[in-house]
């Protein structure tokens, strides 16, 4: 198993391709996407049952190696500061194969 | 005569379904049209209406009378969302006022569908090409309002792309759809129409039932959970349909429309958008609060319409066109 | 005469199609109906009978014969769940008992949809307004069985407000869609029976099919994993039906019932709740086993009925009423 | 006569939707059926498609006609992936040469559908029991490519059941609702098909608009994000259409098919699976590359039949048959 | 960044308005919800593929201070010993933005 | 409050009955899932926008017990390493109720 961090970001779903690419634009080569996701925060309560995709979010979350982690916070942080949304990082192990 | 009409509007099976919705909120039962079944149905509906009001085009042709109503309909457009900021703007601050003008400029195609159901129901005819009106007054009011919160707001805050906004603007889904459809519907005409008719024309109005009935869930709700709305809110909702709708209605006249048509032009005008503009807003102009301009168009100014607006502009179209 | 009947059933497309989602659970297919579209489903096809038996209602009007037959579907209601209850309670406990007694007092819509299906395949005329009688069904047997586990079991376990527990009773999606469907149809008659007519006539036996088609997917996946069903449970779910079926007969027959309309009071009464109930159950009796009493219910008596219970049910009423 | 043609399938409504659906991704919209909507809207063209084929099927009887067409389809659904693997193992190597055989030798119920719109579009009569051929013609490439993937490829590396491929290839849930309609359709006969006639047939063009949108915009967005596609598949994916096409039409002429059944025989050898296959695959030689045998299919050889392939082989079948 | 609790629950989707009310009445003011969870515990297989919420699961996840997570605890232990569920807690790390 | 390890699987929507079945057999009696993930890894983009469930992933979530964790993922391993997907491992407390 090899140390990993564990980086959660939740933010609207139509902000989530943004994100996606900017993570591209690192070298993240993996991550997966829940893409119906309610939820409430500063900017109200996000209902999910509206005909756009506004009032939704989508959660991302990538596994990413340690030293990666502080140039995509530093990515992330701007995009969270415009538009919301919150993003989670934990220690975890990637079991490899 | 409006009594009559009222009464005719809430037993047309749509808007008692509409208000169906909104009693189960009210009584909190737990009824739903559960996601994306609703968005599924509005691209049916668009399609429908889209194809239904190409074909029609196709049969009428763009004759003088056709592209003077459209040119009107583009400079109503323009004309709506000017006025609203530049009247809201003391009040609730450039980037609110910018978001509420693009929202009450641009149209409500579920609205503008009721209409041609009550029409139906009442058996008064209208013309098919009035989709396209709709189609051209989807998208100005976005690109105005987010102009006009640039230009009287503090520029730095809205950081996006041109090309971003307006393929947001012309491209977004529910407007392509309208408008891919109306113009297969014109490609096609008769026989794309005899084809497909069981389809848009046949189960139209039961899945309009359907979807108004989420319509009113999702209406009732959003009102319930809106804390960020005033009195000064719900009387524009209220006051500015009303008012858009004596302009259409004033307008309608001089352009000599039918009964019918009025009606339509009408609630372009008096309608406010709750799909393609919250979502050009939300990324345009970020500082307006969703809170706020979702609410007034959806579960105010939109039942509003429905419930009320509707057999009253007909009301005094009747009157004053006999 | 009851071999031709059970081979009429067993043709009829909806049914096959029921059989068909089985076989596929048994091939372990993988074919699937993604979820939430049965949940629309099912609001359609609620929709669209409850629509059809208001629109009969406003035809027929609430005459004595119809008042009549409400009166006494409300009684079976009450009935049911409370036999049941006695008779289970020493054997399966007091919050199984009571959920059960509840299932198999309420009603299942789907069962009474088969049945009208399988009235119209055959040609046999039934009244629309039996609807109502079904809408009346559903709820009686939740309180009745959430006040015998309160009365009869452990007080304490069962803490929740009663306020919630009528409204999850009355109010819930299906029998609110039901309902309200029903009241709209009999304030629009004729004119929104029209209008509707492709979509809650045309295409009904068809998405029916559809449905049906996952509700075999569901029953027989059900039964596979129903771990906690035993040999009592199996005979509780194919005799309580045949029981509640001779009990429904005989009511009917005292009643004056045409075949249609006793068949339809016949499977009301036989049938067992595994939608409106289930929900209730999980909320106000917790201690009961949902793994037994859905699928009792979901697994064993709603296959019955439609493969067998129906046709049978028809060749008993079609021998006595000649 | 090829352009009149070509025009008069590029003018049928589903078409110019599909292409509507492509034109969405082109110009960035955000337009998207969302999941599990058009999952079901397939299940649903399967079940009709199916329904319709059966009910023909009890008209015609099996004859041998019949008997010989459905034979040598079996033929052609063993023929097209051999020697599809034998020209594409060298360039490809094994696990892909044997994915692109099955995807291939396989067929895509949905251009067979096209097909038939085409055809109906035009006028031009068809045999409902072609769709048994398609229905026959799913599986066996699916086994064949596995065989061959393990005979001449590294067999360890395709640990598997065979009861689960047989499953799959056999019971797959496409394969399952075609076949299960098919058979329910040819049980319940006229019968059957009056009562779900506005269902499978009225809705039907409409119903498969909306589909051939969604399928235009999954196809445009997956030939844009493929980059494991290279010229030599870009040629594959065009010219084996044209060759199967080719040896079909040769086929249907010795076989003394009519002209409408003739095109149906040719799209079901030309036309390429992106459904039962690559979920066979994935499981069966995972080291097969999906970005390179679903793109193929989905992406180009199922538009180039659409768009160009349908009015093309008709017009060949039109000049040959006259 | 914040050193913060990230508190997950998973319980049947019929009891997350309880679950939403309950935090909310503790001052949370930011969580997420997924709704459509399969699962099994205690209480047996939870399909989803039912007309109804009953046999579904959905996903509450919050991100918390570490002070408020006794209060947290106390008031979602009750609900879960009557209705099922299970509460997972992490340290996480959260992007102050 | 219990020390418990959170497992974590993306893989394959296909391949989880196989997941689920091989966990199962290791007594491992709780676990969730949540069916709609796309995603993006070695084996490319899973945009979940399909007819099938090909090119979708599903996510499980489990709880187990530390010592469990050793054999879980000796079980696990083979599986991803046929059909791709990650596993993450977190310390996490279980509220027990
Ligand atoms: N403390 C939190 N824990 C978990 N999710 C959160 C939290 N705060 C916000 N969110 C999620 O992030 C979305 C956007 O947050 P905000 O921008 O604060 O409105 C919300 O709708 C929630 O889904
Ligand atoms: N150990 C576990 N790990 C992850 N999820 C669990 C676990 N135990 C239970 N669950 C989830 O919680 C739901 C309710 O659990 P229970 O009340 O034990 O039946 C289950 O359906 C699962 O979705
Ligand atoms: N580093 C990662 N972090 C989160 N999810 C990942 C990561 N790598 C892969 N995945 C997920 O696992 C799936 C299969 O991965 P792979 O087998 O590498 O293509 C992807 O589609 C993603 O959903
Ligand atoms: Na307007
Ligand atoms: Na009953
Ligand atoms: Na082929």
């Amino acid at each position: 198993m090899e140390a990993v961090k564990r980086i959660e970001i939740i933010i609207d779903t139509r902000e989530m391709r943004e994100v996606c690419r900017t993570l591209e634009a690192l070298g993240v080569t993996g991550y997966s996407v829940i893409r119906d996701v309610t939820g409430r925060g500063d900017r109200g309560v996000q209902s999910g049952d509206e005909l756009t995709d506004v009032f939704k979010n989508s959660l991302l979350l990538t596994a990413a190696p340690p030293e990666s982690l502080a140039g995509i916070i530093a990515a992330i942080r701007p995009i969270l500061k415009r538009r919301g949304g919150v993003c989670l990082v934990t220690d975890a192990q990637w079991v490899i194969h | 005569m409006d009594a009559a009409l009222l009464l005719a509007n809430l037993a047309n099976p749509p808007v008692l379904f509409f208000f169906l919705g909104m009693l189960a909120v009210w009584l909190r039962s737990d009824l739903e049209i559960p996601q994306p079944v609703p968005k599924v149905l509005a691209i049916y509906l668009l399609f429908a209406i889209g194809f239904k009001g190409g074909v029609e085009l196709h049969k009428s042709g763009f004759d003088s009378h056709v592209l003077t109503v459209l040119g009107v309909a583009l400079l109503a457009a323009v004309a709506v969302p000017l006025w609203t900021f530049f009247a809201l703007r003391r009040r609730l601050g450039v980037p609110n006022a910018a978001a509420i003008a693009a929202t009450y400029g641009s149209v409500s195609a579920v609205t503008f569908i009721a209409a041609t159901s009550l029409l139906s129901h009442l058996g008064v005819s209208f013309s098919g090409w009035m989709v396209a009106a709709m189609a051209l007054m989807e998208s100005p009011a976005i690109v105005i309002g987010v102009v006009l919160a640039r230009r009287f707001g503090d520029e730095s805050a809205t950081s996006f792309e041109w090309r971003e906004l307006l393929r947001e603007a012309f491209f977004n889904g529910s407007v392509f759809v309208l408008m891919g459809s109306l113009v297969i519907g014109a490609i096609t005409g008769e026989s794309g129409e005899a084809s497909l008719a069981p389809f848009t024309s046949g189960i139209f109005k039961g899945v309009l039932c359907l979807f108004l009935l989420d319509m009113g869930l999702v209406s009732a709700r959003r009102l319930a959970a809106s804390r960020e709305i005033g009195l000064f809110h719900v009387g524009f909702a209220v006051l500015a349909p009303l008012l858009h709708a004596a302009l259409g209605i004033a307008v309608a006249r001089m352009l000599g429309l039918a009964a019918g048509d009025a009606l339509l032009f009408t609630i372009l005008c008096a309608s406010a958008s709750y799909i393609a503009v919250p979502a050009a807003m939300r990324f345009a102009i970020p500082q307006a609060s969703p809170g706020v301009y979702v609410p007034m168009a959806l579960a105010l100014t939109f039942p509003f319409n429905v419930l009320v607006g509707l057999p009253l502009y007909l009301a005094v179209i009747n009157h004053l066109w006999k």
